[in-house]
């Protein structure tokens, strides 16, 4: 019997929860034994859990890699190991891997930009928060955004950093670029976490009203934020839900002999105000 | 030898005496003194660095940003005094967020979320006292411990995902304000006032240092070690679980993956003050400055926009350059 | 009245499978100073923890006030009216000198620590031993001799109905131990019963009514002082004769040797800390004794001469030749070895082993990626265990489960081993026997010989007469007297450390 | 008394001697066989749990996994024995894959790639050892400081991103091996019987116990504490460069992201293998028991398939229970 493994670099959000419980379900409804494992961002932890899948009769893999480039030496044991391999979340182009299945980061970020610069007037000056370090999903959504904010001449911005996933942390961010740029119109962030905090610190400096905010990535608590609406007026959604469900999938293909295609991208959805209530159903956890 | 002589000896070595007192009383105070004045360097600096920076508002969104973390840097001041360690604050900050939330979520009503976030964080700090205490175990590995446990409790009360909540008191007690003062800085004061008092003028206090000093010669001075240190777990727990109040009071939500690494960050504060980590010596004034020097550079490095390698490569400077001038601890 | 105040009967306590207590029974009366006599690793500390609770005896009964105690803790042992004061102190470091003082209970005004009453208390209390020390700062920054103080005054200050004395007078200078001997009166005449343990025997003399000796934990005799003298004591605590120790009774033995003129070491014009123009020559085969009251600077003269010092002007000489010292590790490659005041300070390597605690030092000499030679280490050591006869079951046995006494021997036996060619000695005997310091002195005597120089310093006059060839008396910072072996004088030379020198030749008038 | 009764003495306690001795090292290495038991336990426990976990591909795989990490593990043993403390081995570990990717992928050749890294990371230990010991400095602030600014290092070095890079050598290293024994598995071996035995019989190892011990007793007797502790962290330094080239070569990629929490990771192996933060204590034969029981726990985790959050709950639950049962270190 054919036997699924999901390695995650991470297991600790609700990004990659989500991933998790895609591919759990589609396992299930395809008959399929699944087992997972977080490397909690080791790329040697990484290896030796493909090891473990490996001695557990695991043949096919999803790899959710710490790093693309670390990826590489999973795809390989996993090859050697005897394993078809689809991986989840970074793309590259030139991957070993069986296929990828990726949300559209760019589309996400310029969706998400987009909206932002049109809650804002299409002019003014705003802030970018992105990862600390430049893993591929992030610096994607971050060329989405610069792509949006392109195409309104009257927008700049101002400050580009990544304060860590840390809600509290993000909330200093906030103030501090707030007090450095005291006419600022806007932020986005490409996460959740952060977020949050950065409409905390908006809701802080009493800038409710007049500084507004968009996020890409949904979550319950920032479901709740939009409906709000006064600060938060959009959430590009990744239903990163798909990705696992999707890479089942491709590696049900494989399991037999169909082609699969290299890169399978899924699209997300903007969320405003307006559809929240509709899409609260689609978050898909709890 | 007749009297007068000696009366004479001792005039003169209470004349040394007390120029030598003079200079030693500098000494062991001018760790902070030192430390202040890296503070204000520091402030100036960044004042000249940038035009938003000496502002009334910033400081209090200094303030405001430091109120979790101080109050967690504070309680690690007491544990490390007492020659301990608490590696597991951070956890409790996320589970007490968890439970206030999962409690308020669940209909219970304010009071009763409180007092059972306030008792779940105390009863973290009662496990890691009583392991460390009573069955005598090296801190570092309960708290390690406690601190992987308490996360994953943290993750399996929630359902992995951080939730909102709603009360319109825990909203005022995170964003509200007072005379225009936010309430978490009120609260980051109170816990600085009332702790600093309980070290110095309780025999509680005192034993906490006498343990840290020593802490078979502190049981054969008939402190109750075991008792004591509990004590200290306990309160640390109370604080990291206040500590996570604030944060959900700040956030709205209960968020399982909160505080990571917070540990790390108090103990950088706690030791930059002057804080040693082998216990019996340490200052809440120490650390007040060393968390305010850690939130002061994170704040500049926001306000200049400095890129993330680059903070990393400056806080690693500035750490080893604050710490270089304020130096001679051992 | 002769009301027994504690008793103990049977006390068998072990250590790893070893005996230090072999059914011990003492009784200690109302109103008595008790002299608890034995040699170094005889089991006095061991009883002295076992009374407090600090160790648990594995059999035996204690009785307090007639009473039996079924288990005792340090606490109880505080409640009952015992007071102790421990051979290792047991300060808190980082505290100030009144915390140490009330450490289990702190004067309070409404359940707060009234700072200001516990100063006033303290300073009270120091004044009783007429110490001026402030009590405000740290322990740690006394000196070894005034913590033992402030230990004296922090047991005194409970008015203990007990008080257990172990080596208190070790670390003090002559002045201070009379008023530590007025405290035990005091406290004798209320009633209170007290316990002291020392190795000079002068002072068991002097204050004791009476005197228990124990040897390889177990009782030997017990009575009046009077029915005790010197030489009874110490064939009863060594088990041998006495005639071993005949010299030690007599002052002007002078069976040193004679130091040739070569100059092995010599300063001039020296100058740190407050003192000045520290002048003297040091001649091969020399025991040159040094001799000053707490404060005067000889430490200070010998710490820089071993490098500790930042601040030295002068010239040091070695072999004629100018020598800069910077760091011990300049003083030892010149051949300086140095036997420092505080063993529990920086004298000793407590988680390591005897062996490594005597052989480190000369490991120096070595290359860092050198092997140690085990084999050479091990037979170096067996030798010092046995011609010091330091009592521990094997070289390897860590240093910190030896008595206080056996483990000064091991610490100057690093420095022997060493085989310097001068070395600096401060206290070097404190806490060590008689008989012991008997065969110490004499390997001391015996480098000596070898054309070796020694730099000896000791707060007791008596021995620092016996051993040396001159002694160098150091007053506020100056040489203020140079007594040859002819002229020694037990009183003179206490005058001149005071300050009082009538006699022409003085280096400096005042 | 006489001779023939003096001598019956010294026989009777040469007996007693010879049983307590025996009695003591039996004591003294207690805590080493009561961690071994506790490492059998896990192995017989996990062996019945899952039928996937006894074999020697298993056994072969968890010593691999743990090359990296346990390597970092015995440097940081000679450095807590050394009473000090290294916090920036993880982010050496990142730069150290990062200068090795980035030489390769210049062009330089791999003795000179293999040169310049391991050079790199011998100066972060000196730069360390510089500050802790000659200007004497809280080691724990100073390698904090390091660990931010030579990640900081990292990141710019390599632009940012992990970058792949070839060279079959690295590879073999990395993946290949030798009598059926992977490369990493001999490198581990190597450092642990080398350092074992530079701590154990070399004039160096015993002046770190006795600088430990006491550092004070330990000048006047006449070692370079100064160079020594230099040595300590410079050595510490390098064996985290090791460990970075063996991560690159398991990955194939300069990986600036690498080796969070290493820091956290080694001290938990150490002091879990009854090392002491005092410092003056410690076995490397300790902490190769403390990095396999914590390898075995991970390890049987994923072999159960525990769900992450209960890993998290039950790893603590392990790390605390494992303490408990080899307890008793003071
Ligand atoms: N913690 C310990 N572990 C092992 N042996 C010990 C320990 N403490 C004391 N001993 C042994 O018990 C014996 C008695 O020691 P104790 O310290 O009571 O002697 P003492 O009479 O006080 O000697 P001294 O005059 O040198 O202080 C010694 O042989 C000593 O080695
Ligand atoms: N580092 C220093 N700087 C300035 N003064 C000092 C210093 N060290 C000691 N003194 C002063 O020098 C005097 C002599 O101190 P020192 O400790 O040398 O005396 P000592 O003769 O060794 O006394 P004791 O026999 O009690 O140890 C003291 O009055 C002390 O206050
Ligand atoms: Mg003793
Ligand atoms: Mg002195």
């Amino acid at each position: 019997e054919n036997k699924i493994g999901m390695m995650q670099h991470n297991q600790s959000d609700s990004f990659q929860q989500a991933m998790l419980k895609g591919a759990e379900e589609m396992a299930d409804r395809l008959d399929y034994q699944f087992i997972d494992a977080s490397s909690n961002d080791d790329p040697v932890k990484e290896l030796e859990i493909i090891r473990n899948f490996a001695k557990r009769g695991v043949d096919l893999l999803v790899l959710g890699s710490t790093t693309q480039a670390a990826g590489v030496a999973g795809v390989e044991l996993a090859h050697s190991l005897g394993m078809k391999v689809i991986t989840m979340d970074s793309i590259q182009a030139d991957s070993k891997a069986e296929g990828q299945v990726g949300g559209d980061d760019v589309a996400a970020g310029y969706y998400a930009a987009k909206h932002l610069a049109e809650s804002i007037g299409g002019k003014g000056k705003v802030a970018i928060n992105k990862f600390p370090d430049p893993i591929p999903p992030s610096e994607d959504r971050v060329k989405g955004f610069y792509k949006a904010f392109n195409e309104y001449p009257g927008i700049e911005v101002v400050a580009e950093a990544g304060p860590g996933y840390d809600t509290i942390k993000a909330m200093n961010w906030t103030a501090a670029t707030i007090q450095a740029n005291p006419d600022i119109k806007g932020f986005i962030s490409i996460e959740d976490t952060s977020a949050l905090g950065i409409v905390r610190g908006i809701e802080n400096a009493k800038m409710d009203g007049k500084v507004h905010s968009v996020t890409v990535v949904e979550s319950a608590s920032i479901y709740k934020e939009l409906q709000k609406g006064e600060v938060l007026t959009g959430v590009f959604a990744m239903h990163s839900y798909n990705y696992g469900a999707l890479a089942v999938t491709l590696l049900d293909r494989l399991n037999h002999n169909r082609p699969v295609p290299f890169i399978v991208k899924t699209t997300g959805v903007l969320v405003t105000r307006d559809n929240v209530n509709k899409n609260l159903e689609y978050l898909n956890f709890d | 030898m007749n009297t007068s002589e000696k009366s004479l000896t001792q005039r003169n070595e209470k004349i040394q005496k007390n120029w030598t007192q003079k200079g030693l009383e500098l000494i062991s105070s001018s760790y902070l003194v030192k430390l202040s004045i890296a503070c204000l360097v520091l402030v100036a600096l960044l004042s000249f660095a940038s035009p938003y920076f000496f502002t009334l508002t910033n400081f209090k969104d200094i303030l405001l940003g430091t109120a979790v973390i101080g109050i967690i840097s504070f309680g690690m001041t007491m544990v490390l005094i007492s020659d301990g360690i608490d590696l597991s604050v951070g956890s409790v900050v996320a589970y007490s967020s968890v439970i206030l939330c999962v409690s308020l979520n669940a209909g219970l009503g304010l009071p009763v979320a409180l007092f059972l976030t306030v008792a779940g964080a105390i009863t973290v700090g009662l496990f890691n006292g009583f392991f460390v205490s009573v069955l005598n175990i090296n801190p570092f590995i309960i708290t390690l411990g406690s601190m992987s446990l308490v996360r994953g409790i943290a993750y399996i009360i929630i359902g992995g995902q951080p939730k909102p909540f709603d009360s319109d008191i825990i909203r005022f007690i995170g964003s509200g304000s007072l005379l225009g003062i936010p309430i978490p800085i009120y609260a980051l004061l109170l816990v600085l006032v009332v702790l600093s008092y309980v070290m110095k003028y309780t025999q509680f206090g005192r034993n906490v240092y006498a343990i840290g000093n020593n802490q078979e010669t502190a049981r054969l001075s008939g402190i109750n070690v075991v008792k004591t240190r509990i004590l200290v777990y306990c309160i640390m727990g109370l604080l990291a679980g206040i500590a996570g109040i604030l944060l959900a009071a700040q956030t709205y939500a209960g968020i399982p993956a909160a505080g990571m690494g917070y540990e790390l960050d108090a103990l950088t504060a706690v030791i930059l003050g002057g804080t040693c980590l082998k216990g019996g010596q340490g200052r809440l004034a120490g650390t007040l400055l060393g968390t305010l020097i850690v939130a002061l550079v994170l704040n500049g490095q926001n306000m200049l926009g400095v890129p993330y390698f680059y903070q990393l490569v400056s806080k690693g400077i500035i750490i080893i350059f604050a710490m270089t001038v304020a130096m001679k601890r051992n | 009245m002769n009301q027994s105040a504690l008793r103990i009967s049977n006390i068998v306590k072990s250590f790893n499978g070893i005996k230090a207590l072999k059914g011990l029974t003492l009784n200690f009366n109302k109103g008595e100073i008790i002299g608890l006599v034995g040699s170094n690793g005889a089991g006095k500390s061991t009883l002295l923890n076992v009374i407090w609770g600090a160790y648990a005896p594995d059999s035996g009964e204690l009785y307090i006030d007639g009473e039996r105690i079924e288990k005792i803790t340090p606490t109880k042992a505080q409640e009952l009216g015992i007071s102790i004061i421990f051979q290792h102190r047991r300060l808190m470091p980082y505290m100030t000198v009144a915390e140490n003082i009330f450490i289990d209970n702190m004067p309070k005004k409404k359940g707060v620590i009234d700072y200001k009453k516990m100063r006033t208390d303290a300073k009270e209390l120091l004044d009783v031993l007429n110490l001026d020390i402030d009590c405000n700062i740290k322990v740690e920054r006394l000196s070894a001799e005034e913590k033992q103080l402030v230990e004296i005054v922090k047991a005194y200050s409970k008015q203990p109905k007990v008080l257990l004395m172990d080596e208190p007078t070790t670390a003090l200078r002559q002045g201070d131990v009379e008023r530590l001997f007025e405290l035990m009166n005091t406290l004798k005449s209320q009633g209170s019963s007290v316990v002291f343990i020392s190795h000079r025997l002068k002072e068991v003399m002097e204050i004791c009514d009476r005197i228990s000796i124990i040897r390889d934990g177990g009782n030997v005799s017990e009575g009046e002082k009077l029915d005790y003298s010197p030489d009874r004591i110490v064939e009863e605590m060594s088990g041998i004769t006495a005639t071993d120790f005949e010299h030690q009774r007599d002052v002007t033995d002078s069976s040193f040797s004679k130091a040739s003129q070569e100059v092995l070491l010599s300063a001039s014009s020296l100058s740190v800390d407050n003192c000045q123009d520290i002048e003297f020559a040091l001649h091969k085969g020399e025991i040159l004794g040094f001799a000053g009251l707490g404060g005067s600077g000889v430490e200070n003269i010998f710490e820089a001469l071993y490098g500790l010092k930042t601040h030295v002007d002068g010239d040091i000489k070695i072999d004629g030749v100018d020598v800069e010292i910077h760091s011990p590790i300049d003083a030892i490659s010149y051949g300086l070895g140095f036997v420092s005041e505080d063993r529990q300070l920086n004298g000793e390597f407590l988680e390591l082993s005897v062996k490594d605690n005597i052989c480190i030092p000369k490991g120096q000499k070595k290359r860092l990626y050198s092997v140690i030679n085990r084999k050479e280490e091990t037979l170096a050591s067996k030798g010092f265990i046995e011609k010091l006869n330091i009592k521990t079951d094997s070289e390897e046995q860590l240093i910190k489960n030896l008595s206080g006494g056996n483990q000064q021997k091991a610490i100057i036996a690093k420095w022997l081993h060493l085989q310097s060619k001068v070395i600096l000695m401060c206290e070097p005997t404190a806490g060590i026997d008689v008989a012991a310091k008997s065969d110490v002195n004499k390997l001391i005597q015996q480098i000596a010989l070898e054309g070796k120089g020694i730099l000896y310093t000791s707060s007791y006059i008596t021995e620092l007469m016996h051993v040396s060839d001159r002694i160098i008396v150091v007053y506020q910072g100056r040489i203020i007297k140079v007594f040859s072996r002819a002229e020694y004088d037990h009183n003179k030379i206490y005058l001149a450390m005071n300050g009082i020198n009538e006699q022409i030749g003085a280096k400096h008038e005042h």
